[in-house]
Order: structure tokens, then C-alpha cells, then sequence
């Protein structure tokens, strides 16, 4: 077992793609991506429009070493600070295999 | 203008499955049709229309006169956002007024088709081009939101935006606008030949697909109207008049240049219609500033519904009026 | 009884349609119809035979039989799940029978469907005001449990249950109820004409799509039983014998009535046939402590299968036996 | 970074709405919604049901202030006693932007 | 081989939609089909050709030529996989070369379909027990490939591996070989008179659904392409070498036992086409250690499209040839 | 409130089952699970096939006693080291209903 960090982003989906590319370019090797959730926050409600794809959340999770944690954060707050969303970390073990 | 007209036109059951839809939002019905089930008939919608017209564009050929038509349509799609944004501007911030301008510059696929259906039943002909000219509304009114805005808002941090190639992208080749488009594009290569044997898909069912989205609609137009109940009533009054004044735009140059009476009502409506379903994507990604609870439910829960039921035979009214 | 008609019954290729699911989980396949298409299917359905039962009941108007068929019909509706709640006590506790009682008080559209499709290809014509009658069974039965349950359950933590207002809401504008009840006034109020365009579409892709339903059917209601077996004799037995009963009840009710024989088969198939969509929703909501795994697996794996395949024709022979 | 707490509830998908509703009651200005999830705990199966909308599981996230854990928590309570599910509460960083 | 059936086979609306969709990931346009919508069109695909070719078995019934006609088909689904499999050799490891092996052994119902639009675009006829044949063609490759792994992968850890009974279940009960031969069987019991009701549906709307999910396939297709790029010339030529090899095979053969011209080629097709659906899944669970950027993209990015293309008219070229 | 332990695996959909039974079989009685989640790690992309079922991931959420962590890990270990995916270990409390 390793200590490792767990981050987890919701954020608009359509940003997603661009969150993803940022998290690459910060040296993220693995992520898992949760499609289609729905949630509020200050910019109000995103319960999907029903017509157009607008107004829904992603949840993305990346598992990464402690050390990554800076850069990883100063890569994604901009997006967040532009379009919304929260970046959350915590501690976690991981199962070697 | 006959009231008959209005209430056979309300009376017909696409339009009444629309407020079926509303009727269940409103009485707290739990009646949901989930995603992607609203998706499926969306595109089975475009590429039905788009199929279509490209079929009837390929036995009316392309004249002179079809050629002026699709100029007229482009240039509507580049000249109403910009009057629509100054307009605005009295009352709106820029970002808003923006995506507003965009949302009416660009058209409503499915008011389109309601009013080919209106026309269908009064036996009023009509152009396959005008499907063209409606793919070809679409995507202008989003370049020219999305330049307004980056004019007016040049201190803005230029850098965190998107390139220019990007806007394009989304203008020019998001999904509704690129199926529309294909789809005619193929309707206009197979012909009637190759048209006979996708008929049942895209001509028989396509009336009962319609009013099965319609009943979706109605459940996320009643969802939107909540949501705008705050906005108060310059909103809702500009909701209509901004329509109405675009349709006399579009009678007047449709009467200019000639179209027939089933042309010019379905060049109005383009006119006259917002976009709820590719423009909303675009500015969300372009002008991420621009509130979604104004211009969605502008489009979608007021204008919408007041262009199928009063907007159809008002503007019919019109042209029969300036035509005879 | 014919035998002939069970084995034609059961080779008409919706009916097979069911079983090959069935036969699909219980050989292990993977076949899956993932969500939403059963909802997008059974949407489909409650539309299409809303509308198609308003239209019917448009062009034969609405008579004193008609009103007589579904004040008989409400009035079963209320009394079904309550005789069937006092039986249900002698081996279930208070919230599994009123949950039961509830279930079988209500109505299952695709047993009535394929009752109409069975009397289809007998030739044997029916009033369109039996799909009315079916709308207005669905939701008494869900109120009557509901009363049954709070009346015995008095002790019980009152406060944290659900106001009656929601409970209303629940049975009278539930998605499945209000959608069914809609189309109908929809196809009421537009009539043949209104009817025409949307033909294609309600009617005949309609058999296809119910073949398609029932392929999930067949794979749900398999999963459905295996939860059952532990349920033992007594459950099984029970679903067949009380819509059995129920159904000699419509029977009889059809007779006094005058009802002709088409009628009388779709009243009775109504007596008999549990609700295993609308209903399990609300119950969830309304009686929290009943096991869904008793409800859903009796009204959908046992009844259901049995109703389409055995109780049709038993249900005419009997129908025809006293008519004649 | 703020210390913040993650509190994580899998309920009834027929409960969230009023889930959510005692949330906000209790001072909740955020959260987010993974709808459609399946399950097994001390109730049985909850695999979806294929035909009805019953015995299907949403997961609601959502992150507070450490002080606001136990009102939420009481206010959740009851619910979950009533209809089955649970509720974690974990630590975990919040990225301000 | 006339430069014109090609032109023709292009140019019908069907495969204009496939090109469409692999456009629209070209130009990276967002028009996107989500789950499950290619699921549904699948499901539906499979259920109606299923049931229309049981239906014509029906008719034709099962004399000795369509017993041997299915007897080659089985033989070539075993022998197909093995020679395939020491060509790939040469160049992919065991676990690889077995994945292609099976893929190209087993068959592509949507490569079928379009073959027998062709076939009607042509007014050339054919069985219904060709359908039969595909459905039996689906699963020997699976296991041939199984088989051809672990015996040459003696060494591997044999106990995490799954049971021959996983494995058989995988190939002869997976959803789609399972839906296909269903659905034969109760088209096949059921006859024209089953049928009837379901033609609307089986048969009227099936030209568009089938447009509807080429679309999709030409995004995926285009998608996996793009995986495929690093892959080098090697497997391109193979996924266009290897289906033009065994379609040879296949014209052979049904030469041998005397076909008609419409049953060759949808023989040949047969031999020819990969499978992109059902495999996958199989291999993926039963052989892990193989790449899924590999099997995958050959049998839908390169062979796929080449068979539908020029495969078929090339084949028809040949056989006209061949016959005459 | 009780102390637990929560434990994520993320891994291909079509090894899911397998894995529950696993879990079943080491004691767990509660878990849940979200179905067609996308991602990317050692083994490349899996966002979803469009036409086939493969190349997705779902993640299982399961909480249980500390002392049941050491079990549920060596049981799903070499499921992973096979298929791929992760499995991760974390502290939460748990609200006692
Ligand atoms: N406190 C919170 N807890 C959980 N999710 C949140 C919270 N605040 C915001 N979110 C999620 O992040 C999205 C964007 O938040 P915001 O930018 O605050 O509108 C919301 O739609 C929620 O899905
Ligand atoms: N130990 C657990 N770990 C993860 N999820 C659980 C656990 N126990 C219950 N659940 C979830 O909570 C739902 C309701 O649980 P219960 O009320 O125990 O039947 C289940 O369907 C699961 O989705
Ligand atoms: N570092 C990571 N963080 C989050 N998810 C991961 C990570 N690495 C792998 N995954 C997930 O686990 C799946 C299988 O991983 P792998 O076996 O490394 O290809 C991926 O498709 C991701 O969904
Ligand atoms: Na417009
Ligand atoms: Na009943
Ligand atoms: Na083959």
C-alpha cells in the first residue's frame, strides 16, 4: 500500500476536455471520469437542460503522489475560478498490483 | 386574421402534445422522458428535415431565385444579432446581451418543422431550399455574438479565451448544424431515388416522432418559464416583441425579393425563432459569462410557444394580406 | 376451450418475443436492454394507445353505455384492492397486503395491449372507451392501499409519513397515468382527422415496438421470479388465483351490464392484471415498510405471464360461453 | 486550501429530492448528484428495475464547514432509518478559487 | 467489374451516412450518438433481420440445399480462424494473433445488412437461410480462438483463466448471437402471417434505422482509426488483404455446392467481415491479454468500410464471373 | 458515528461481477456501485466503445470494518493485476442509522 493523494474536480462537462488536457500536462498519467452528474453551487442549479447539452457537471477523479498535489491545483483553479466547480483533495491508500 | 386559424392550428395533436408536456410540469406530474431518449429524437428530427429538403432540392434544382433566397437567409442571420444586441444593451450587460442576440440570430429547428406542418395541412407549398437556408442561419448569429462581445469587452483577460479557430469549430460543425447539413447534403446527392426507400423512416413516422419531442419540450419549457418567473416582464415582453419585429423583417424581404407565400412564412418563422438547443452549447463555451437562465428560457419557454400557436397564423395573416 | 386458440395465442410473435427474453436470462445470456430504451418503449406504448383509444372514443361519442363501462370500472377499482386486502392479511402483515391489494386493484397497459391485439386477430371489435376505462383504473387502487394501510397501522410514527396531497399526486399524476389520460383527451379532442398523420407512428410500427417491450418484459420478469422462489407456493398460487377471481368478477359485471364480447374481455383483462410500473413507485413512496420484493415479482412474473398466455382465451371461451 | 468536510449519502433514488430539500433546510449551499447508481446493503438488491423507476440508489456529495456535520447529519437521520442508505463523512481540502 | 456499381453502391443514402458520421470525427465536428441509441438501433437491426429471415425461411422451408448451405458456413467459421491465426503470427504475438483470429472468423451483421440492401438495390434474390447461416457464424470463432491461445500459451497460469463453460456461454449465448437466432426461430414459427403485424416495423422503417446507426458507425469507426494510425502498414493491409482472402474462399465454395448469385455474395460478405460487436466482449473476458486497440479497429475502421465499398460490388463482379 | 474504512475499485465493467462475488466472499455485505465510468491509466484510454460493450470501467464503492480491509484487498488484487484498474483505501466516519 502507498500513500497517495485522491483529488476530485466537478465541473462543467463541457470543460472537461479541457480540464483533462490540463491534468496531462501536469504530469497525471491515470484519471476516471463520472459523466452526467447534477449539482448546485453559486452559480446556481446545473440539473442538465433536457434539450441541449448544457448545464451538467462531470466528476473527475485522479490519484496522484503527494508531491504532484501543487501543480496539479494551480493548473485546474483558473478553469474553476472562470466556469465553476470544486477541487477537493484527500488522503488515500493504494492497493499496489 | 381568422381566430379559426389559431384555434385549428392549437387544436392539432403535435402542438397539443407540446402542452400536454407543460401541463404535467405545471400540475407536478413526475412525467419525465430521460436522457438520451429527447437526443434520439432530436437527431432522428434533423437528419429526417435535413434529408428531406436536400431530396427537394434536388428535384426543384438550384435557380437563381433559390440562390437569392439562401443570400437573404445569411444575411438576416448576420444583421439580426447586431440590432438585437444594441437593443438589448439598454437593459442587459454585454455578456448577456451577447447571448441573447445569438440566441435570436439563430433559428429554432423544431419551429421550423412545426411550421412546415402547419403548411402541410392548408395545402401551402413550399421550397425544399428553405431547409438549406435554414442550416445556413444557424451558425452566423454565434460568430457575430461572440465578436460583439469581444468588442464591447476588450479589457477583458483575452488570454483565458477560446481561439478563434475553436468558435468556428463550434459555430460551423457542432452536431446539430453538421446532421442538418449532411443530411441534406446526401437528400440532395440520392434524390428521389435513393429517397424511396428511407420514406417510412423519415416522412411516415416523422409527425409522430415530432409530437413525442413535443411533449418532452413542453416539460423543459414549463421547467425554464419557472426559472425566468423572476426575470420580470421586460423579459417575457421582449421574448415576443423581439420575434415579432424580426418576422415583419423577414415578410418585408421575403415581399422584396418575390418568395411565394409558403416561402416567406417559413423564412419569417426562421426569423422570427430563437435557438434553444445548438446556440446554448456554443455561448456557454464562448461567452461563459452569459447568464443560461436569461437566454434559454427566452427562447425556449416564451418565444417557442408564442410562434407555433399565435406566431403561425399571425405571420400567414400578414403575407396573405401583402401577397393578394 | 378451444386448446387451439392458447397454442395460436401463444405462437403470435409478441408473445414469443416475451418468452425469448425470459429464455434469455434463464440460459444466462447477457442480453440486456439498457435504460431508457424500456422507457422510451413503454412511453411509446401509453402514447400510442392513449391516442388511438381518444380517437376511437371520438367517433363513437360518448353514450350512456360508456359512462355506465366506467362508472363500473372505477367501482372495481375500489373494491378490488380492498376485498383483496382482507385475504392478503391471513398470511402477509399489514404493509405487504395493502402494497398487494394496491397492485392488483390497479391495471397493467401491456396486458390490456395484447388483449387488443388478441382480439385483433380474432376479429373482434371492442369501444375505445375501455382504454379510458383502463386510465381511470390505475389510480384508485393506489389511494384505497394506502387508507387500508394507515387504518390498521394507526400506532404508527404518523408524522414522518406522506401528506395526503402527495399521495394524491402519486396515484392521479403519476408519469404513467397523467401520459395515458392525456394522449387520450388529446385523440378525443382531435379526432379522425387530427388522427391521420400521426397513423403511421401510433399505429403501425406499434406491434413491433410492443414486440420489442416485451423482449424486455421477458427478461425482467425472469430476473423478477427467481426473486420469488423463496417466496414460496402460497405467493404463486396467489397471483394466479386472485386475478382469476378478479377476472370472473369482471365477467360478471360485463354480463350485467350488457357489455358486448370484446368489451367484456378487455374489462375482465383489466379485473385481472396487476400494475408492475405505475404502481411499485408509488408504493415505494407511500408504504416504505412493504417488500417490493413481493409486489413487483407476483404482479410481473406471475400474473402477467399467465393473463397474456392462458387467461385470454380462457377469459373469452368463458365470456363466449355466457354470451351465447 | 480550507479544511472542509466531505459528507457522502447513498439513498433511495425516489428520497433524494426530499433529501435535499432537508440539506438546504439546514444550511447546505452546495452539493452534487450521481443519479442511477445500484447497490446491495441490509434492504437487499437495489440493481434498478428495469420497468418501474424503483429500487435504484443516487449518490449525493457534498462538501461544509466542519461545524455544519451535525446538523446535517441529524436532519439525514431519520430518512435514512425510514427507506435504508448511508452516510460517510469524511476530511478532505478544499482549493478555493 | 463495372467502375459504375461501385459509384452506385456509394451513392445510396445508407452508406452516405456512414461517411457522414466518419466526417464528422474528421473535421472534429461534436455530433456525437450516446448509449444507449446505438444500442437500441442495434437491438433493433438484429431482432428485424432475424425475424425477416426466419420468416423466409419459413417460406422457402429447410430442404437439403439450405442444410448444406449452413454446414459450409459452420465449417468455414472454424477454419477461417485457424489459418488466420499462424498468418498473423509472423508478425503478433499469441494473444494478439488468436483476438484477430476470432474476429475475422466470426461475422458483422450490420456488413450483412448492407449487403442485402445491395443485393434488393439490384433486384438480385436470396435465402433467408442465409440470415440462419450468419447466426451460426458468430460464435465457432470465439472458441477457435480460445482454443488457439491457450494452447499455445501452455505456460500461462491456467487456473485465473475462465471455465470452458464461461467461455461457451460467452460464444453461443452472448446478446447478440442470442437475439439474432431467436428471433429467426420465432420468425420461423410464426411465418407470413406472424409476420404481417410486424412488417411496418421489422421491414418498412428498417432503411433508416439502419442510416440512423451507420452514422454512428462512421464516428466510431473514424475514432478507432485514428488508434490504429501508429499501427502501421501492416495492419491496414492485413484488414484488407485477409476479408478480400477469405471472401475468395467463400465465392469458392458456394461455387462448389452451387449457389445462387445472391446467396454467394452474401456468403462471401459473410467470410469476409469481421465482427466488431459481439467479439469483442468475448475476447475481452476470455482472452485479456490481447489488445482491444488492435482487434477492434481492423474489423470496423478498415475492413468494415472496404467491404461495404468496393467489397461488394468487387465480390458480385467476381461471381457474375464466376456463374456466367 | 463510526470509525470505517472505505474502499474505491475502479475496473473494467465486464469484470464487475466477478469482483462483487469476490467481496461477498470476504465478508462484505454493503456496496455500491457505479456503472459506465470512463478513464485512463496504464492500460490506455477506456472511454467507452460506442458499438460494442467494451472498454469502460465502473467503480464500487464499498465501506467496511478496519479490520476487513487486509481480506476484501488480497481478494480483489489479483483481479486488478490482471484487468487493470485501482483500489483505494480511505478513513470515514460512518452514520449510525
Ligand atoms: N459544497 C459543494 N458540495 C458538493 N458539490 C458542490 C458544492 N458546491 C458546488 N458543487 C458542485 O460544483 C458545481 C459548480 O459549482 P459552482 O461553481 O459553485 O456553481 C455545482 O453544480 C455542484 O455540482
Ligand atoms: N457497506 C456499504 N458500503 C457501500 N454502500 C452501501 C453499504 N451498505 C449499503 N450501501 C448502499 O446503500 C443502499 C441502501 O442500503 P441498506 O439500507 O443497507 O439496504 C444499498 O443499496 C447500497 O447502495
Ligand atoms: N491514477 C489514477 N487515478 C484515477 N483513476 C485511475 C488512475 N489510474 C487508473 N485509473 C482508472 O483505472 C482504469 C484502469 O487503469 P489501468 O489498469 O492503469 O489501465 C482506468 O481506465 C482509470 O479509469
Ligand atoms: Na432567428
Ligand atoms: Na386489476
Ligand atoms: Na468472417
Amino acid at each position: 500500500m502507498k500513500q497517495v493523494k485522491k483529488i476530485e474536480i466537478i465541473a462543467d462537462s463541457l470543460e472537461i476536455n479541457k480540464i483533462l488536457a490540463k491534468l496531462e500536462a501536469n504530469g497525471v498519467t491515470g484519471y476516471t471520469v463520472i459523466k452526467d452528474v447534477i449539482g448546485k453551487g453559486e452559480r446556481g442549479v446545473r440539473g442538465g437542460d433536457g434539450l441541449s447539452d448544457v448545464l451538467k457537471n462531470s466528476l473527475i477523479i485522479t490519484v496522484c503522489e503527494p508531491g504532484q498535489v501543487k501543480a496539479i491545483s494551480e493548473a485546474v483553479q483558473p478553469e474553476l475560478k472562470k466556469f465553476g466547480g470544486v477541487c477537493l483533495i484527500s488522503d488515500a491508500q493504494w492497493l499496489d498490483h | 386574421m381568422e381566430g379559426n386559424l389559431v384555434l385549428q392550428n392549437f387544436l392539432n395533436p403535435t402542438i397539443l402534445f407540446f402542452f400536454l408536456g407543460a401541463l404535467a410540469k405545471i400540475v407536478k406530474s413526475d412525467l419525465e422522458i430521460p436522457q438520451p431518449i429527447p437526443k434520439f429524437l432530436s437527431l432522428y428530427l434533423l437528419m429526417a428535415i435535413g434529408f428531406k429538403g436536400g431530396v427537394e432540392l434536388h428535384s426543384s434544382g438550384i435557380s437563381g431565385d433559390v440562390i437569392l433566397s439562401l443570400g437573404v437567409a445569411v444575411f438576416m442571420a448576420f444583421v439580426v444579432p447586431v440590432y438585437s444586441f444594441y437593443i438589448l444593451r439598454r437593459k442587459f450587460g454585454i455578456a448577456d446581451s451577447a447571448a441573447i442576440a445569438a440566441t435570436y440570430g439563430s433559428i429554432s429547428a423544431v419551429t421550423f418543422i412545426t411550421a412546415t406542418s402547419f403548411l402541410g395541412r392548408l395545402d401551402i407549398s413550399y421550397g425544399g431550399h428553405l431547409v438549406a437556408a435554414m442550416a445556413l442561419m444557424e451558425s452566423p448569429a454565434i460568430i457575430v455574438g461572440v465578436l460583439l462581445y469581444r468588442y464591447h469587452n476588450k479589457d477583458s483577460d483575452d488570454e483565458s479565451g477560446n481561439s478563434w479557430k475553436e468558435i468556428l469549430r463550434e459555430a460551423f460543425l457542432n452536431g446539430s448544424v453538421f446532421l442538418i447539413m449532411g443530411s441534406l447534403v446526401i437528400g440532395f446527392v440520392t434524390g428521389e431515388d435513393g429517397a424511396k426507400t428511407l420514406t417510412p423512416f423519415t416522412n411516415e413516422i416523422f409527425k409522430g416522432m415530432l409530437a413525442f419531442f413535443l411533449l418532452d419540450m413542453g416539460i423543459v419549457a414549463a421547467k425554464r418559464l419557472e426559472v425566468l418567473k423572476s426575470g420580470g416582464l421586460f423579459i417575457i415582453s421582449f421574448a415576443i416583441i423581439l420575434p415579432l419585429f424580426n418576422a415583419l423583417a423577414g415578410i418585408g424581404i421575403a415581399h422584396l425579393i418575390g418568395m411565394t407565400v409558403g416561402d416567406a412564412l417559413l423564412f419569417s418563422i426562421l426569423c422570427a425563432s430563437g435557438s434553444y438547443i445548438a446556440v446554448p452549447a456554443a455561448i456557454r463555451l464562448t461567452i461563459p459569462e452569459a447568464n443560461p437562465s436569461f437566454y434559454i428560457p427566452m427562447a425556449l419557454g416564451i418565444t417557442f410557444p408564442f410562434n407555433i400557436i399565435l406566431g403561425l397564423p399571425l405571420y400567414l395573416w400578414i403575407i396573405e394580406l401583402l401577397w393578394s
